[in-house]
């Protein structure tokens, strides 16, 4: 990505920029193609071209190897691989989702309602997952006890087909596919969002390299407001923004997409917060590293700066 | 004695009685309709399995809603076929040229096949996707980690088949050709390769089928169209009749270029045929 | 025992069709011993071949003890012109194949194989690989292979080509004694006219492509017989002589069958139920 | 004429002078040494590469990270190399058994081979991942879905091989076993089967390695432990020295493997070095 | 032009090692024709295939041409005992090899190649592949392989062992126009006796394992010799017959090789630089 756009508006050379979806191109991440289609790009100046994502770990790698600029990831995810020593060479610049959406899912009718329903029953996850990982830490904030949870390994992939054959009775899984899990299981979801006991942890959060944080601050600063549009549009416009997608990605379902979109809203708008999208707050970022230091996750030792250029957060 | 013709099983040498001409139609029946009563077979046994809901339409959706689920984005689906044929193709292609090429260096050299077999076997021990992190960040999107894939995962047995058939020429050629005192490249080319080539084939066969599964492997971490793309959103949104019908599509062209390379060893060897004996 | 009627073969290939064998017409008495002469590519393998089973005929009956041939029999043993060893097997082994393949008992018929062995002087290499031994070395083994059984018929296919004369003459005398021994039929591949002419009770001769039944010469001389020391010198000279002559006679301009040929075969020996009958059609 | 031993390239034949004893070391030597120079060459272009930073560590750390990840959990690590090792040996066993199995029906029939051969190649051809739900909806956790996924994986070159090492058994000895009138069964297990073995031997080491991701990739799915899970497990929390450290680890088992059938190959087919020519 | 001396080659496998040949010394002199005989198994392939430097001698010293062999070499062709055609060549193809392998033009060499195959009598055969051929057919075509590249030295294990009279006594006289117009060096292993007389100006007599040297046997009839028309009938009784009795003798007790044979060695031959040295040791 050149610097020679560094001050155009719109008009003139934009400047190309690489940014890469979480994962794949699902509703949860229409907001980039709305903010490319609407022309909010254009308008800070970008030329964006939009990959599609391989989940935290690879992004991350993406990012610090200067092969993609800009991309969310789970900050949990993030503060694992900084607190394993791995990844030193990204910050986080922006807040996408202000609450976690790592949630437990089953159905109707595995008598399951409530956390305490999980005792003795079967719950499958990836296996280095944010869900399994943090599922002691929220068993224990919420009164269920977390060694009479089986946690048997399954392919992301594999997952709905687990849930829906009875093969499992809850996986782990973003609120975001609720409609998926529901479509699959052909009944209704029983959602357990983590961010119901654990309240700071952030969902994903858009992430850039160090260096462009450091050389281009202004430049970074941009983009992230113009994606951060982009999602607010999306948010307040579901069903255009599942219609973008379909445009741009002809694989999606712009139904499902803005069912997605409008699960996520209540996770970017956290209503107890009531902070502005994308803000990130130094304290919360704080509390999340203590709750991974307490699950042993992490060493001690991260501050938040580590993670976060607070100097480009959008302010509240 | 009765007026009963003698013949034994068919011999190895092509013994057609004369005037027995309309075999042609005969024979393409006779080519065609087993594979279709195994298709035939293999959705039936299919269709039995989801319609007594053994497995989860999850899982494994009846073949019905497959079908469906192609009718509706048939267009689109074809067009990542193509793609990812392509690649398979292009990858395939150039994995063989590779694969023959190290294959050769194995068999020239005792010494480079001790340095890097246990190299060579420790990359093809490797999961691919546990490498697809490195491919993008080093590769970047598109062609070139998505050719890597394909050559990753198909280059062994090529280059195992190469070496293999190159280092076991019967022993009575090679010593003709060091009777004639051939140089090591024309012992090669007029004596090694061609006694190795039923050999190289097998390989290729084997490599095959690899090869569309590296293309689609890649397309997984680096695609940005094609059916293994196809494949990622589609269960990602629980579409799994897409995902199947994609997964169908590339069992398709695997066996249509399966075919073709079946087609190409017996054009191009007819001589083993006639040296050796099927049944 | 073996009776072919106006049998043929064609090959047909890519570049072209080669007829090697037309109408022969033959009979071989149970327990005669059969010379088969003639250029090389006239169709000797090839009619062996046919008679073993091996390859269907594009034409003719073949029948052997009066069942009509479709299938290789184990009463029928094989010797082929190449010595056809399995090279993963050790000399004794391959030795013993046609045992362990008729399901009979190893055991009881490894003293027999060494036997073998020993007479075909190839003692001391019984464990031996095949590619161990020279061309002659692996002849015999083949050799022993096709008696072990004590086949009821035996083919031939020049079971001495890469044999020594000493070698040659030992194992001519024990062919043979197993010839009368166990009154086998034997049908015997030679391009050694002497041979041909020690061994055989009557020689046929082909003609070169298409082999054609060329001539058939009764050896009227009694058994055993030995090379060189015998008290039938001068019948031997002149059937050696015809058959020279037959074999050296450049091909016909007209390239069919002669015609008068009878008059060259001898009365039909005592013992022979089946009598030679050589000419075109029937 | 000066006092130089005719001495031309080695012929196959074991033809070594005698009074030559102490080559035992040397040949010891000459067995260990390239395949260490490979090793030593491997490391250290991976080192170099970390170390100019052509690639992140998070892609690729370098080797001394690994290293130290490997030191730092090795009982566990090595437990779970135990694991999977077995897992691997166990479903290539079965593989094998299954596969000479269906490659000796396909060689047996040629309607079976036209019937089947389609539908051998399209599993083959299909990404294993999009397998994953079938697998465990069907078969649970633990072996079965992990050995269902090694044969998944590695059946397809050990058929493939076997189909055609029994298909061209020289024209000759066929022709043997015919003229001695052996069953099908015989001819198989006396003449075919032993002419097949080297071509079978080539499709078992393609398999070897494949097994090995195999179990591996069933841990993915299935597993509970092992080092498929480990990787899983690493990769997920950011670990990715600890999942090269695995990786290798697999890399490292497959090869000793690998190393063992080519042991076997040459002490069971003794006679084909010496029919055939390596050089 | 071909030196052997004290030549040994030992065989060493699993079970066991055999000396094939001990202590050989031997000259042929250029454009000379030596006749090789010896029982099966002998070491006569091995000899052969140490001269044409595809096998080390265990011991001893073999030169070509003043050079020691220690490689094959192109201006030495040799012709195996097992006719070793490449299956997926044409007939025509099989005998261009050398030409090919030596990097001259096909073009040039495609006239000459379908002129031998002509005189092999394979004429119409050009474009078949060996398979489609009979044994003797393939045989002839190998023997075309070998003489295509005009060799200075010919090694020929057994070339005509698969042929009958008639082909092998054209071939013959052919091999005898070869060798008088190129004057090239020939070694010729043969089984026959006839036609080592016939074609050979000195016969190397072998002795069964190990393979030593038993007795060479000049042979001073003038050429182009012809089998039973010639004014030296007397001359090749007498020598046929002093080969077979060489042959025809049992191994003795002791088996070394005889120490009075230099007295049947003729006097050395005009034309030849190198003499004939038989006997043990130098
Ligand atoms: N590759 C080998 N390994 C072991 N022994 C061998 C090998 N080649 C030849 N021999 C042995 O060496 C001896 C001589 O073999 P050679 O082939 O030279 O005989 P030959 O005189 O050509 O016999 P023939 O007339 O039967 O062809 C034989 O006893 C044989 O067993
Ligand atoms: N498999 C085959 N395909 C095509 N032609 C063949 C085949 N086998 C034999 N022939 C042809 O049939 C003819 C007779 O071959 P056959 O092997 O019977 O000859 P033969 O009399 O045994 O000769 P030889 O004495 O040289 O062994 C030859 O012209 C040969 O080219
Ligand atoms: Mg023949
Ligand atoms: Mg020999």
């Amino acid at each position: 990505s050149s610097d020679k756009s560094e001050d155009s508006k719109g008009d003139g050379k934009l400047e190309k920029v690489t940014y890469l979806t979480s994962f794949g191109n699902f509703g949860r991440d229409a907001y980039a193609w709305v903010a490319k289609e609407k022309g909010f790009f254009k308008e800070a100046g970008f030329d964006v071209d939009i990959k599609s994502g391989q989940g935290t770990g690879g992004n991350i790698g993406l990012v610090v190897s200067g092969k993609a600029d800009f991309t969310p990831v789970d900050l949990t995810g993030a503060l694992l691989q900084v607190g394993k020593g791995e990844a030193k060479d990204f910050v986080a610049v922006a807040a996408i989702q202000q609450r976690t959406m790592a949630a437990i899912f089953s159905t109707e009718g595995k008598g399951i309602a409530t956390p305490k329903d999980l005792e003795g029953k079967k719950v499958a996850d990836t296996a280095g997952s944010v869900v399994r990982l943090l599922f002691p830490t929220y068993a224990r904030l919420a009164g269920v006890d977390a060694s009479k949870v089986q946690w048997p390994n399954g392919e992301a992939s594999a997952l709905m087909g687990m849930l829906g054959s009875g093969a499992v009775d809850g996986i782990g899984q973003f609120v975001v596919g609720k409609p998926t899990v529901e479509a699959v299981t052909k009944k209704k979801a029983v959602m357990l969002p983590y961010s119901d006991v654990m309240t700071d942890l952030y969902g994903n959060v858009l992430i850039t390299s160090s260096k462009l944080a450091k050389e281009k601050p202004d430049m970074v600063k941009r983009f992230s407001e113009a994606l951060l549009k982009g999602l607010d549009y999306s948010l307040a416009n579901p069903a255009e923004a599942g219609d973008m997608l379909k445009k741009n990605e002809p694989t999606a379902n712009p139904q499902s997409a803005a069912a997605e979109l409008q699960l996520m809203e209540a996770f970017v708008r956290s209503a107890g917060s009531g902070a502005k999208a994308g803000t990130l707050d130094s304290q919360r970022v704080a509390r999340c590293i203590a709750l991974l230091q307490g699950a042993g996750s992490i060493p001690a030792g991260l501050t938040p700066e580590q993670i976060v250029d607070f100097n480009l957060t959008p302010k509240a | 004695m009765t007026e009963i013709r003698s013949a034994p099983r068919r011999t190895s040498d092509a013994s057609t009685p004369r005037g027995a001409r309309p075999a042609r139609t005969t024979d393409a029946v006779r080519t065609l309709v087993p594979p279709l009563l195994g298709l035939v077979v293999t959705i039936a046994v299919w269709w039995l399995v989801t319609e007594v809901e053994l497995v989860h339409p999850m899982a494994l959706p009846p073949p019905q809603d497959v079908l469906s689920a192609f009718t509706a984005s048939s267009d689109r689906l074809i067009e990542q076929t193509t793609l990812t044929a392509t690649e398979t193709l292009i990858g395939f292609g150039l994995s063989t040229v590779a694969g023959v090429l190290i294959g050769l260096l194995l068999a020239g050299s005792r010494f480079a096949a001790r340095m890097f077999s246990p190299l060579l076997v420790a990359v093809n021990s490797v999961p691919k996707i546990a490498l697809a992190p490195l491919l993008v960040v080093t590769l970047g999107w598109g062609q070139p980690p998505i050719l890597t894939m394909v050559f990753l995962l198909c280059f062994f047995p090529i280059v195992l088949a190469t070496a293999t058939g190159l280092t076991t020429t019967p022993a009575e050629l090679a010593e003709l050709a060091r009777s004639l005192d051939a140089s090591w490249w024309q012992a090669f080319r007029k004596v090694r390769l061609p006694a190795a080539l039923p050999q190289i084939f097998v390989g290729l066969k084997v490599a095959m089928p690899l090869a569309a599964i590296g293309a689609v492997m890649g397309e997984f971490q680096a695609g940005e169209g094609g059916l293994g793309y196809e494949i990622v959103q589609s269960l990602g949104i629980g579409d799994s009749p897409t995902a199947w019908a994609a997964i169908l599509l590339i069992a398709l062209f695997s066996i249509l270029l399966y075919a073709v390379l079946t087609l190409l060893e017996r054009l191009a060897l007819p001589w083993v045929r006639a040296t050796t004996s099927a049944r | 025992m073996i009776r072919l009627s106006g049998v043929s073969r064609t090959f047909s290939g890519r570049s072209g069709t080669v007829e090697a064998l037309r109408g022969i017409d033959l009979d071989v008495a149970d327990g005669e011993f059969v010379a088969i002469l003639g250029r090389s590519g006239c169709g000797k393998s090839t009619l062996l071949r046919i008679i073993a089973g091996l390859l269907p005929a594009t034409d003719g009956l073949v029948s052997v003890a009066g069942e009509p041939v479709t299938r290789a029999r184990q009463d029928i043993a094989m010797l082929f012109q190449r010595p056809a060893l399995l090279p993963w097997r050790s000399v004794l082994d391959n030795v013993l194949l046609p045992v362990e393949l008729f399901g009979w008992r190893r055991a009881k018929h490894r003293a027999r194989a060494l036997e073998l062995l020993e007479m075909a002087g190839l003692g001391g290499f019984e464990k031996r690989l095949p590619h161990e031994l020279s061309g002659g070395m692996q002849q015999r083994v083949s050799l022993c292979r096709s008696l072990v059984g004590n086949p009821r018929v035996l083919l031939m296919d020049e079971p001495f080509s890469a044999l020594d004369a000493l070698t040659r003459q030992e194992l001519s005398v024990e062919l043979q004694r197993v010839h009368m021994e166990n009154r086998s039929t034997i049908v015997f591949v030679t391009h050694s006219i002497d041979e041909a002419v020690l061994l055989a009770d009557r020689v046929v001769v082909l003609s070169p492509r298409p082999g054609r039944l060329r001539k058939v010469v009764d050896i009227d001389i009694p058994r055993p017989r030995t090379l060189g020391r015998n008290d039938h010198l001068e019948e031997v000279a002149r059937c050696s002589a015809d058959l020279h002559e037959l074999l050296m006679e450049r091909e016909r301009p007209d390239a069919a069958p002669e015609s008068g040929r009878a008059s060259l075969v001898e009365p039909p020996r005592a013992q022979a139920e089946d009598l030679a009958t050589a000419g075109k059609g029937q």
